[in-house]
This record gives C-alpha cells, structure tokens and sequence, in this order.
C-alpha cells in the first residue's frame, strides 16, 4: 500500500515533459557505491491489515479502562470532555502547519493567542507561547532563561521536584556555564531555611514544584520571597489543574511558572505527545523560547493574528536564538484551550475541588484501616505518599488480583511506600474498594 | 468571513460548558483541607455555553489553510497526506489510555512496537541504534549534538566548534549554540553544495562536527558525500546528519552508508504525521555503535520474557524529556512504514522527485531558477529578477493564498535571494500540479501587466496582508481578564 | 467559493484510492466460479486517490451549513445542538461492530439497553408500549397509521377515513394515504387551534383516527385536547398524537395523558440526535394497552436469565423494516436521556418555550405575528404585509444566508400566508438570540428601504438563487459515465 | 447535566423583556388535569458518568472483533476505509437537515448528486433518489411503484428473497389493493417456470434477490425476460457490493433495482441506520418516492444543485404524494458515496473478487472434510447454505469454543443448515480455522 495518486499514464505523461525514460534518470549525482537495496520491511499490506496488525499491539496493553489506575507522577488521568476530540480532529487544525503565513492561518493563530491569554490568566504571568514540547523541557527552558551565558552561578532545583524533571534540567544545563544543584526537601516540601545554602556559586535562579512530587502543596510565597532575597528568579512548575483552587503562582512572587499541560484534556497515550507551557513576567519576555502569537492590524485597520518577536527565533537569528524550538505541540496547546473554554471558571473550580475531596477522602479512609499511613503530613492537591505497613510487593500483588494498581513505586518517596493520585475519575466505590483492599493485608 | 471575536468576548456571567460529577454526600470542601493562605484568591476565565464553544472552533477551523483542504508546498516541511487510518490508530484503548508509568510487564505492546520501530529506523537509515524520545526534529538536534559532546568528552577531546553550510536550517547553528558550541558556517559553492575548499579550512582539531543535511536545502544532493565524510573523520570529527529532507532517500541510499554518524529525522515529515497546525512532531535520532553508549535514558531491553526500561547506562548523558517520546506521533509513523513496507517507501521516495522535477520543469519555463538541474524532493525558485516590477516573493505567496494554495516557503533557504521554495511530495496528483503550474503562470503574467494586483493581495481571506511590524512595536500577546480588554 | 468540479470530473484513468488485502497464493479468479453470462460487462466509475478524495468532501463540507457552524432555527424542526459525546459512545466497538442477527445471548447489552429505552419513552409520553423500529417519524406515523387499522379490523370495524388539521404537516395525509386511508382535513378555527364545530361535523363512523400534533405547527397549545380526546372517543375513533413537537411538552405534561391512543417520537429532533443532513432519524411508536397486540415483531420479551427477540405475537402487523431499528439512533438518544434525566428534560423543555417567546416577543415588535400569543417551542411569523414591497418570505430567508444564518422555515404552515417559523430549541444562547433578533430588524428595515437587496440575496455564497424550475422541467440527475458529461 | 447555555442572568432579562417572572407564565392554556409530575428518571448524571454507563451496556455485547463472524443474512461484516469515518464525521455534514435551502446547503445536495449517480452505474439504472430507509423497505416502496391504486392484481415474490424483506413488503402492501405472493423457489434459485402461474390475478410485478438469501445468483436476465413477458415489472434486490463483478440488474432487464446499502462502509450497529437504495428506469422517474437532487443553474448560469422533482412529495403534495418519506438515510449515502468513490472501478471489482474467491475456497474447505455440504450447487457470491452431518446445536457449541460465529440458523435452510458468509475480511488463515473446526465434528 502506498498513498500515491498517480497511474501509469501519469507517470508516462511527466517522464516524457521531463524528457526522460525513467526516473531513475533524475539521480544521476548519487555515487554507485551508496545506492541502497531494499531494507528488509516487508509488507505493503492493506489498510484492513494495518489495523489488524496494530490492534494485536494495543491489546497486549492494560489501559486505565481495564486496570482500575491510581498512577500519577507527572502524568495523569482525567476526564476528556468529548468536544475536544471533536474539535481537534478537525483537519482544517491538525493537518496544518505552523502559521508562516497568517492570512492563511487565522484560526490557529486565533486559538494560540487565546490559549496563551487563557495560560497566564491561569498562572498569574504576563506572557506564555504557542507551547513547549513538554513539562520538563518547559522547566529545563525556564532555567535556561535565567542562565547568563558570561556569568555562570547555580540553579539549584528542590529535591521535592519530579526527578525526571531534575534529569532533564541537569542535561539541558550540561553545556551551560551554569551548575545545577540540589535543595533537599524537609518532611516532603522544600525546605526554604536550606535555599542559597551550601551553593558553589551565586544563586541565579530556584526551582520548585507545587503541588510537589509528592503531591504537597509549596508555599509558594515564602520560597518566592526568599529567592527574591537573594537575588535570583523565582521558577514554579505548577500542575495548572490545581489553579482553580491553589493561588497563581505569579501571583505569588514566581517570575516563571512551566508545567505540564497534559492534564489539560489530553490523553495519556503512554507519554506523549504533551504539552509544555510556559507564563513569565512582562520583564522576560523577549528571552521566552518558542512561537509567540500576537494581535496585530491588517492593512484595511481590521483585527488580526500573527506569529511576533520573532527576533528571539532560530530561523532569524539562528545561533543567537533564546531557543531551537521549531515545531511545537501546538494541536496539543488547542486541546488544552478547548478544555480551558469549556471548563471554564466554575468548572476549573469544581475540577480543582473535586480532585482534593476525593484525594482526601481516600487519604482518610486508607489511614483508617491502621495498615498503612501517609509519609508527610502536609496539604496536598490529588497525590499523596503513603506508607504501608507490609512489604510493597506484597502490597501490588493482593491489588493486582482487583485489577488495581494502587499507585506507583518511587524510589524518592523510601521503601514500602507508593505515590497515589486520585483525580475526579475516581467513584465513591472506587475509593471504599481501594480502602477495603488496604483492611485485607 | 465575518470577525470570529475572541472566545473571551463570547462570555457571559453565569453560563457554562463543563459537566463533572457532583460530589459526593459525605464530600468535604477544599477549605476543609487546604490551608486559606494556599486558596485562590480571584479567577476569572472564560463562561461560555457548549454550543457556542463548538461555533467559536467550527468558525475558526474555516479560516485556516490545511493538507486536506488546499496544496501546500511548503518547502522544508513535506505536507504529505496524513492517513486517517493512522488517526483512527492512535484512538484504541489499548495505546490512548496507558499511563506512562504502567509496570512495563503490562504494557509489553507498546514496548515491542517502540522496540520494532528502533529496528526499523535503524534498517532505514543504515545506522546501528536509536532513540525516539525527541519531541521534534530540533530536540533530535540538540540530543544529537549532546551526544557528540559526549562522545568527545568521554575521550578527553574537548572540541568546541560545530561548522554548518550556509544553506542550513536555522535549527542547526541554534541547537549547536544550545549545546555549547561555538557555530562555523561556511559558504556553499558555485552548484548549491559545500565547498569542499571552505570545508577544508575550517576543519580543525577544534570541530566536534559538521551538520549537514542531504538533499541540502536547495533539494540538491550532495554527491562529495563520501569524500566530506572522509575529510571530516579524518580530523577526528564526526558528521551530523539533519533528516528534515529524507523522504527522497527513501529506498534509494542511506545516511549510514554515506557516513554519517548521527542522524535525527523528522517523523512529521518523511514518515507522514500530522503537523497539528505546528507540533507536536517526533524526532527520534539515530546513532553508529561507538556512540550508543551515550544516549538518554531509559533504553528498551530484553529482561527475561519482558522488555524492559532500563535506567542504567553509565555513560548516558540523562534525559532529554520526562518519558520516552512523543509516543501518539511515533504509533502513526509506525502504522505508516507498516502499510507501506519495502517498496511503498521506495515508489514514495521516487515520486516525491519525480513531483519535484516535474514542477522545477514546468515553472522553470517561466520562473529563474538558480540551481536548475534535477532536484530532489524540492527546489528553489529565485523571483529577484521581478524585483524591478517591485514584486518580491512575499507577493507570490499573497497571490497563491488568494488562489486557494498555501504558498511555498519563502525567504529560505537564506543563499537565494528572494527564495520560494517548493516541495510538492508524492501524495499529490499530477492534476494538482498542474493546476499550481497554471496559477503561478498566471501569477507570473500579472507580475508583468499588473504588478498593483499582487502587491494587493490577498483579498479573499476575510484579513488583508496583516502589520507584522506593529505586532513586533507594540506587543499585544494576551486577553486582559481584568480590564475585559485586548492589552 | 470556487466551485469545486464533481468527484467524477476529478476521475483520471489510472488512479486509485483503495488498498485492500492481496489475495492469498492459491485463489482463483471469480470466472473460475461464475459462469461468464453472469459477470459485469463493462463499469465505469470514478479513479481518483484518496487525498483528492478527501478534498473534494472537505471543500464540500465548506460549502453547508449546519447547527455546528450556524444558528438555524428551522421551525418543526428542533435543531438543537448534537451532543459529541453520543457521537463517541455510538463508536465504541461495543455498539459499533456487532451484527444484528448474533445469538441474543450475546447481545444482551444491547437488548437491555434498548428495553430501557422502550421504558423511557413511555414514561416520558404517558404511554404504555412502545416499538423503536420506526426509521424516522413518517415511518412511525405509517406505523401507527397501521396499528390503528388492525386495531379497527380486529374489531370488525372497516373505517375508511383519517381526519387531519389543516395546518398539519405534510407527512400525516400522506402516511395515512399509504396506509389506505381517505384523508379529510378540517380548518383551524381563527385562534388557529382545532375548530371543534369542524371536528364535530367531520367524525362520523367512518373515522377511523384523527391525527394531531400538540402544540400545533403555529407553536400553539391545543388547550381543548381533553375535550377533543373525549369527541373523537365517542365516535369509537383513536386518537394520533405526531410528536415531532414534544421538546417544549419535556417535564410539562404528557400525550398519553392528554388522551392519545397512538404517538410517534422523532428521536432526531427532541432527542438530540444529528439530523445528517436529511436523516437518518428516528421514529419510535407508542401506544395504549389495547394496541399492544398488534405491534411489529419482533418484541423484546424476558425468556429465562436473557432478553431475547420474540417473533411469536398472533395479532402483529408484520415487520416495517429489516431488524429493529435505527439501533446507532436509539442510543444516541438513549444516552441523552440518561444525561439530562428528570431535572434536565423539564429544563429543556421551558428553556425550549422561554426562548421562543423571547423571540416572539422581540420580534413581533417589527413583523406581523398572526396568532401572536404565549407560544410554545415555535411560533409562525407572515410577511404577507411586504408583499407590497415585492419581498415575500423567501427574500426573507436569502437575505438571513447571506447573514450566516440558517433560514427558518418558509411556506409551512401552508394555513399562514407567506409564513415563516421559527424555532430557536432550548440550546441557542440569549447571544445568539439577540444576533439573530438584530439581523431580522435589519432585513425588515431593508425590505422598506432597498428591497432590491434582498431580491437579490444570497451574494456571498458562492451560488447565487438557483433556478428549481428549471432543475424540475429539465431533470438532470444524474453524471453519465459513458459520454462523461452531466445529463 | 443539560446542554442549556443560560446563566441565571440571561433568564432574568428574558423573563423581564416577556414581563413575567417565570417560564410558568408562558403555559397558562394546559389544563392543570395533565400537568406531569417528574418521569422517574434519575439522573441528571455527569458526561464522565453517561460514559461510564454506556460502556456498561457496550461491554456485554460480542463484537466481530471478540467473535469471529460468519453471520450474513441482510447485514455483512466489511472493510470500512477510515476516510468514511473521517469525511462523514465533519459537522458540515452530520449536523445539517435536509437541504431546504439550497444555497446554504451545496456541499450535501452535490454529494447527493453524486451518490445519485454512482447508485445508477451500479445498477444499470437511469434514476436514483438520495435514499430510502434500508434495504426492505426499498422493496416494498418499489412494490408500491408497480401498483395502481386502482387496480389491483398480484405482486409476487420470490421465497428466495430474504425473509425479513418478504415481511416487510407484505406489510406495506396490505392496504393496497394487490396481494402479495409467493413463488416457491427449486434448489434455491427462483423457479423461472412458476412465475405468473398459480396466482390470484395479474402479475403487476415480481421481486426478486440476485444474489439471494440462500447466497445463490440468479438469472436476472431470464427473470426479467420472463416477468416482462407477463406484462409485468421487474425488481430486483441486489447487493451492491457484487456489481463489481456481477452485471448490473438493470442491464438485464430489471425496471428497479433496490437494495441495502449498508455493505458499503456502514457499520453493522445492530442492525440500523442503514441504508436504502432504489434506481429505476427514467420512464418510473415521477413515481419514486422520496428527495431527489438535481443539478441546475444560478441566477448567473453557474451550476448548482437543488431538491427537484418535488411535486412527488408529501410536503408539495401531501396524501397524493408518491411515498410519506420525509427524513431519510442522507448520512448514510454519504458514506456509501464516500465509499464507492474510495473504491472506484479497480476497487469494486477487487473487492467484489475477494468475497467470491475467499467464499468459494472456504466452501471447498468444508466440503473437503466430508463433515458438511453445500446445500445448493449454483454459483454464488459471499453466502452459502451449509449442510452439516451433525445436529446444528454440537456445530455451534463447538465452534463456540473457538469464539467463531460459524453462520447464522434459518428456518428457510432446512435443518442441520447454517447461511455462511465470507467476505474480504477473512484470511486464509481464518478460513482454514474454520474447516479445522468443521473436520472434528
Ligand atoms: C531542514 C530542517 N531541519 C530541521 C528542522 C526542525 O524540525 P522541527 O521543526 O521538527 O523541530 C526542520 C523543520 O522545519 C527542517 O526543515
Ligand atoms: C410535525 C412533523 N411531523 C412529522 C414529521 C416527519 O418526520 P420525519 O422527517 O422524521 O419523517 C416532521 C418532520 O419534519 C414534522 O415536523
């Protein structure tokens, strides 16, 4: 199978303009020695056995429809609202490209500007962008905004922040004059009395996460406070689910704020693709990286959408860019938007509320059952350590037979414990269930 | 067209979309748990019905240019047609709602596909490992360079330089900065390619790599390659291979074979993704044996009955995002070199050069074209002779917009003055271009009789041409909220 | 708009979209099994690829309106927004893919599902069966049309006759046509309800039905049903309710309380399902005990631990299509019923009046609403008054295409002159209310001041007026493949 | 949960611009005697929820994917191409009404016209409509073509006919003056040498089904020379799928030819919405029932399309109209138009291949293993009656195990008999299953 429109009668029709026999002729330059044989693929199958053939991968995988999932840790299950598959699928967006060309291209343009309005609004910041390619690379970007490329210093990252994330701003700061250090955590939040402590250099910038990766929420204020003090950017990686309830974190000092925008009305799809985002004060943003989306006129005076700052880009200034971010997740920063709009500001509340009630309540109802507790007692939003009394194995094994899986295994949060997020997904009768198997060990 | 008006405007106190659970009877409130000084203390957002949300996006959808709806040569980017089958794919169960964080013995599919699709990568570039975890061809760049970085790093060898053909995307100098290296860019010769004379200057003891991509951005290949190669291995550099521009290649020579150590491609290209109006993308990067040691972590590797993610690789340089790749972009790709195996990947490859060459030989009737000679998959118009009927290609690509097409890239690749860059792909029929064919001829005879016409374009699009200036002057990039105002 | 050529013009020999299985080593030919008198001697159909398929619908797609991109308050007609989450239920493989003749124990989703379903619909109407089989809602009328006849012939009572309002739709004589019977239609009276001197002087033994639908096609609620109910029961005649109008009745009150013996439901309009650009709908049945006998088979009945298909009913009238229903409708509006319950179908139904009203009211400050009072879902507007201005309501209706609007219903009722009907459903927003409001004074003021705009209406949608008599006088409907050109 | 976009405040300003504080004061007419009280039906559940429950009810039903389905009989299991799903998803199209207004409503009624014509090439007709309700009601409405109202006589019917259309057209046409009957049918094909004897009074028209129930073609050719002899008309029912390959009816002679559209990409979903197929010869033109579109010209002389032909209608001609059709299948057509344009000429004869060689070679594979026969020795398309030694319920029990629906039981086969339908979505591997099975009883 091949998606080639062209007959036999075609194909004789453009050799002959071309004046050639066939288009083997077209290659004359390509040296003998490296032309390729065949790559040993075999198929050209049909489209019915495409099908076939994938539908025997993804059956070979639980989902969250056939595993009971109380996995979170930096990727979540939520409820999608069904107009969003809906909209997206529209192929007028997703078979599109980037808008070089705006007066083709208003509605992406449009939606961008509204997401990017929507995603400040949400984390108390001045300016976002058309999206980041994930919420660590978001945060790793962040950092790389507040590294002066002649100074040097420290980033020093809390420990209480996703490790997969700490992994992912050590690499992208590898290469850069600046070290990256870590502020460990007290009792499962970061610890401010150890902030610019112990650093071999000048602080330039802090980073924290709230609600944490142990699902605690920071004090977001303290810490941007004393960042302030001394002298760096305070830098929050905030879950923007929680931002109904939990103040902006702009609002509260942070200079930045990035995250992961996968809880924003996009799949899990075992990873990928996501959505970073990014909010910086005003004073930042011409160091942002990425596409900017900006509000301009057209000839005749009338509104219009355009791409802007685009000074700050690689296909201008190439090695001077802020960043090398050509495509983005711009079909996935449209999904976050839709999900924004129909949420809207009750439903970001009631979401919001409704992923601590319920964490809550399983929380209280775990720790009654006297056969496990809570690592760290501190507020949290829809993830919580806990600490079980038995082995974990032991644990994962009696709730496998339930087709649960109760959490997962970090090796931050010590032996015997599992992290476990609770989102609006979760029944009443989930929660009694889940407790019940907790009573049994 | 009417003006759509911003969502924001649209709301209205008191009305809603969302639709969520009630809360339990027993359910407490969030003050019941969270302390006041953490609570929000004002919010505002959109208030809008359903109905009116599905109006916004159902209006907005029709004023953009699409594959689906118009040709779209855009050169560099190879907006093929994007099997629905694959679309239809990527919504199973059994891959749209797996945690990431699933214990791999439960999702053993998607770790043999991701493993299967490593292999096939590897068969069709000719290299010996890869890595799909990049989320776009620039992030398989800036992994490819950390790699290289590695590599020398690890041998003590602490190169600074990276050297890049003037021809070069913008994303090559920009993740080699990113990386840490100082950027050499060197001028293409008298045909369009690299100069071996101007390679052979630069390369020092100091060059950790030259980056180059083949067909170049002229969508001319490079036919020194193997000497290139030779010249750059033997000052102890390595060679970058920038796959934006496979799909030509595909079933005629191999990167690999050509001597390229590192590669990056672009699945939402070549292998016929969805570009999704700007991502997400997928950019997985190949490697030869010696610099396998380095990639990020986690590998995919056999443990017992199960593959596995293994996180322990001394020599790894870390992780490039949190998990392991765009996994929904990397399933359709998958989906597509499945359907068309051996020899659909071959005829793609040859009907994307023989689209190319047909158009190069009918415009170039018409148009200058500099470097004209069979091209690959795209070739490079230079409209600079129209510059004194004070037309510029920017006007083209207006006029084509008016006409239904999106217009080809224009301003790139930077060696060609007044560039328009066209790149057709093999999904589209030859009825398609010759109706492009028409209109630029058409366009072309405008530009001569009536230059005024061009210059005013578009005029069908519900927007003129749009103040990019202004919009750079005075910045005006959100909603206020507040003032339930535009900034 | 450019116009976009038929699929057939786009055909080039050659070319192909499909992809199917190759088949396996050892298969024949089909002249193997098929003696040659029997095998196609020549076809011509269209050869075009898959991508320029996909343009030639998407550039279609562009060129319609509907509920998702317009408001389009077309009176008798509820469009009411489409739920996208019951377009996704009716995909799951569950509902999707399974065969209607599986054993029932097998499809014991389905066959719950739907039994619930028949018990829905009875709660909301007042009735006591109900038979989902119907197509769409005149399906359902000749089904009732038919129940009513055995009815009748059980009781050895050969009535000939159907009484219909003037003012019904047309599918009622017509349905009662089909089903045999002689139509008489009575006037309305000047309140534009049933005149109860004509009904009276109308049924005599011979009746075998009088069909209504209430609130009538004005909007109007007929407020002497009960007296109507008591009259026509007198006469040993039935009573037919047409429930194309029940969306403002949800909540309120109940055709099986209001004395109907025989009630269709169309699924597709209160219920929420899609109309698909003419159908398929839905046309659900219900009846009193006493016609229970006589329903479809087959009917779902307990047998042992499963629900199963029972063919077995003396009395029924047979089968009225193939299986059991528009079964991918059903759930659509199943699921809808679901989500709303009790508290969202009352809602519904006064949202569906209040907005009505609003209209009516606002409206009626500029055009001539003939029975202008407290309406219920709809209400009927007569432009018989710019008559003298040469504007007529279909004037009216282009005028508001070029405003993006979908027209309101024109020249039905036919007992209203030059009439209009509007329904707006309960799902349009005060917003777009308000919008539509504006356009129609605008239009109302133009018909004064430059009424030659309107006669010249539509100007912005790529077709200007077509010509229908001309379309009548020289059919032409069809392409012709073999002279390749349009009839 | 509703769809009602009102806030509090939009219904404040309605009900003050109506001067009344209440929607209750809209109803002052409706006798307080019928005023309802609430339905009974919980809920007002949450779109998460209503998905959790239709899940439910989707989970306790078998599909052709967790059964393997050899069951035809009126509704066949076939490749549907994803570019059906995709065109017919857009909301232009699935969220639109009847064309009524021609100019906002071009992109349906030239779909149509398309669909029109596509059905009329199949067929070798010269007439189609833009659909009917499914496949046997198609078959009653031509049967109501060929009577006149006033005249009565016979319309017989093939007992080789599907069963269920046999009901359907006996149904409709029990108020109209002409008797339906049948002919019996000789080692199932119909018995060309009974038509027109033995009946009641004179043939108006005769209903056949080529390929049959039994699976078998038919002489349409003979048939309609023979019904034509009579004086009579000519209908035959076809599966469109086979006139690839098979000639069309109205090329031997068929005046009308209907049909069910539903093996052109419609999903089988129980059994509905399918779609109805009819064309006809141009003289029956102003008989057929429902919504025809042609093609015309503009105030400007540009094509375009519109509703023709519609004094045949209820709402131009209410109880003199041709047929009460209203509503129809037009999402349907599109599908199956959207189909046979994917298809195309090569695809409709390989297609129409595949089911005849895969049904051919699973039948010699049966009769191989001695354990079963083909009842009927005629050529046929994708079905065939089976023969099994063994007593029906041990066939099904033990293809049960294998979760292989291995056909469906009916009556009309005689007993031990299955109707088998194969088609291109069977494998060689499939297929030999399938004998393996049968080779154990
Ligand atoms: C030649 C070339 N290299 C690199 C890139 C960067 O790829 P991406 O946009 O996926 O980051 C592009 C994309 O436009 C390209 O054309
Ligand atoms: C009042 C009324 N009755 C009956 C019908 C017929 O319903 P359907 O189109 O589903 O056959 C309609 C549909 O327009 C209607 O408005």
């Amino acid at each position: 199978m091949d998606y080639i429109p062209h007959g036999r009668e075609d194909i004789r029709q453009m050799l002959e303009a071309l004046e050639i026999s066939s288009v083997d002729d077209l290659y004359p330059d390509i040296p003998g020695k490296i032309r390729a044989g065949g790559y040993g693929i075999a198929g050209g199958i049909s489209e019915q056995e495409v099908r076939g053939t994938l539908e025997k991968f993804a059956g070979m995988n639980a989902s969250v429809r056939t595993l009971k999932s109380y996995a979170g840790g930096g990727a979540y299950e939520h409820f999608i609202p069904a107009i969003i598959d809906d909209i997206c699928s529209k192929p007028e967006f997703y078979t599109a490209y980037t808008p070089y060309q705006p007066e083709a291209s208003q509605g992406i343009l449009q939606s961008i500007y509204e997401y990017q309005s929507m995603i400040c609004e949400l984390t108390g910041t001045d300016v976002s962008n058309a999206s980041l390619y994930d919420g660590a690379t978001a945060a790793a970007e962040a950092a790389l905004i507040s590294v002066n490329k002649y100074d040097g210093g420290v980033v020093a990252v809390s420990s209480a922040v996703n490790p997969m994330y700490r992994r992912v701003i050590e690499t992208y700061l590898r290469s850069s004059p600046c070290r990256v250090e870590i502020v460990e955590h007290t009792e499962g939040v970061t610890d401010i009395s150890r902030i610019g402590k112990h650093l071999s250099g000048k602080l330039v910038s802090f980073i924290f996460q709230s609600p944490n990766f142990f699902g605690c929420i920071e004090d977001v204020k303290s810490l941007s406070d004393c960042i302030h003090d001394k002298g760096a950017l305070s830098i929050a990686v905030a879950n923007p689910l929680s931002l109904g309830v939990l103040e902006a974190p702009g609002r509260n000092g942070a200079d930045i704020v990035v995250g992961e925008g996968q809880p924003l009305g996009i799949p899990l799809c075992f990873g990928g693709p996501y959505l970073g985002f990014i909010g910086v004060k005003k004073e930042l943003m011409r160091k942002l990286p990425g596409r900017i989306i900006g509000r301009t006129l057209d000839k005749d005076g009338k509104e219009g959408f355009v791409m802007t700052l685009q000074a700050r880009e690689q296909h201008i200034r190439r090695e001077k860019a802020t960043s090398n971010i050509c495509s983005n997740q711009a079909l996935m920063a449209l999904r976050a938007a839709v999900y924004m709009a129909y949420m809207g500001k009750e439903g970001m509340k009631k979401v919001g509320a409704l992923n601590i009630c319920n964490s809550h309540y399983l929380a209280e109802q775990i720790e009654k059952t006297g056969k496990a507790a809570l690592k760290f007692r501190k507020p949290f939003f829809n993830e919580f350590v806990v600490e079980f009394k038995k082995d974990t194995a032991e644990v994962l094994r009696l709730f496998e037979k339930e087709k649960i899986l109760p959490g997962i295994q970090v090796g931050e949060a010590g032996r015997n414990s599992l992290l476990c997020c609770v989102t609006e997904t979760k029944t009443k009768g989930d929660m009694d269930k889940y407790a019940d198997v907790v009573s049994k060990l | 067209m009417k003006r759509t008006g911003l969502i924001f405007e649209k709301s209205v106190k008191g009305r809603k979309a969302f639709s969520l659970p009630a809360p339990f009877a027993e359910a407490k409130n969030p003050a019941d748990y969270i302390p006041a000084g953490f609570l929000r203390s004002s919010f505002e957002f959109p208030e809008i019905s359903e109905l009116d949300i599905v109006r916004h996006y159902t209006n907005l959808a029709s004023k953009n240019f699409s594959v689906d709806g118009n040709f779209y040569p855009l050169g560099s980017c190879t907006m093929k047609y994007n099997p629905k089958i694959n679309e239809q794919i990527c919504a199973y169960e059994g891959f749209r709602d797996v945690h990431p964080l699933f214990p791999c013995e439960k999702v053993q599919g998607y770790m043999s596909l991701l493993k299967k699709m490593e292999r096939l990568l590897c068969s069709i570039t000719g290299m010996d490992e890869f890595c799909l975890h990049p989320s776009a061809g620039a992030h398989g760049e800036l992994l490819g360079l950390m790699l290289i970085r590695a590599f020398h790093d690890k041998n003590g060898d602490g190169r600074k330089k990276i050297i890049v053909p003037d021809s070069s995307h913008g994303t090559n100098p920009s993740s080699a900065a990113m990386a840490g290296y100082r950027i050499i860019s060197i001028k293409s010769d008298a045909g369009g390619q690299i100069d071996l004379k101007e390679l052979k200057n630069a390369l020092d003891g100091e060059v950790a790599a030259l980056m180059m991509t083949n067909p170049n951005t002229l969508g001319l290949f490079e036919d020194k390659i193997l000497e290139i190669a030779g010249m750059v291995h033997e000052k102890g550099a390595l060679l970058y291979y920038d796959g934006a521009n496979l799909n030509p290649l595909l079933g005629l020579c191999r990167p690999g074979d050509m001597g390229f150590d590192v590669v990056h491609l672009n699945l939402h290209k070549t292998f016929a993704t969805p570009h999704g109006g700007g991502g997400p993308g997928s950019g997985p990067v190949g490697v030869k044996k010696r610099l396998e040691p380095f990639l990020p972590v986690p590998v995919i590797r056999k443990k017992g009955d199960n593959l596995k993610f293994d996180f322990d690789c001394p020599d790894s340089i870390g992780m490039i995002k949190a998990f392991w790749g765009n996994t929904g972009v990397i399933l359709k790709a998958f989906a597509y070199i499945t359907a068309l195996g051996d020899e659909g990947l071959k005829k793609t490859g040859e009907i994307s050069v023989l689209n190319a060459n047909y158009l190069r030989k009918k415009l170039g009737e018409h148009y200058n074209i500099p470097f004209n000679r069979a091209c690959m998959h795209e070739f490079v118009i230079s409209v600079k002779d129209l510059a004194s009927k004070g037309i510029h290609a920017i006007d083209i690509a207006k006029a084509l917009i008016d006409r239904g097409i999106h217009p080809p890239t224009v301003y790139f690749p930077m060696i060609v003055e007044e560039s328009i860059m066209v790149e057709p792909t093999e999904t589209e029929s030859k009825s398609t271009l010759d109706c492009f064919i028409d209109e630029m001829v058409q366009i072309h005879k405008e530009a001569g009789k009536n230059p005024g016409s061009l210059k005013n374009a578009p005029v069908n699009m519900g927007v003129r041409r749009l103040d990019e200036l202004r919009a750079a002057k005075f910045p005006d990039v959100k909603w206020d909220f507040k003032t339930q105002n535009l900034e």
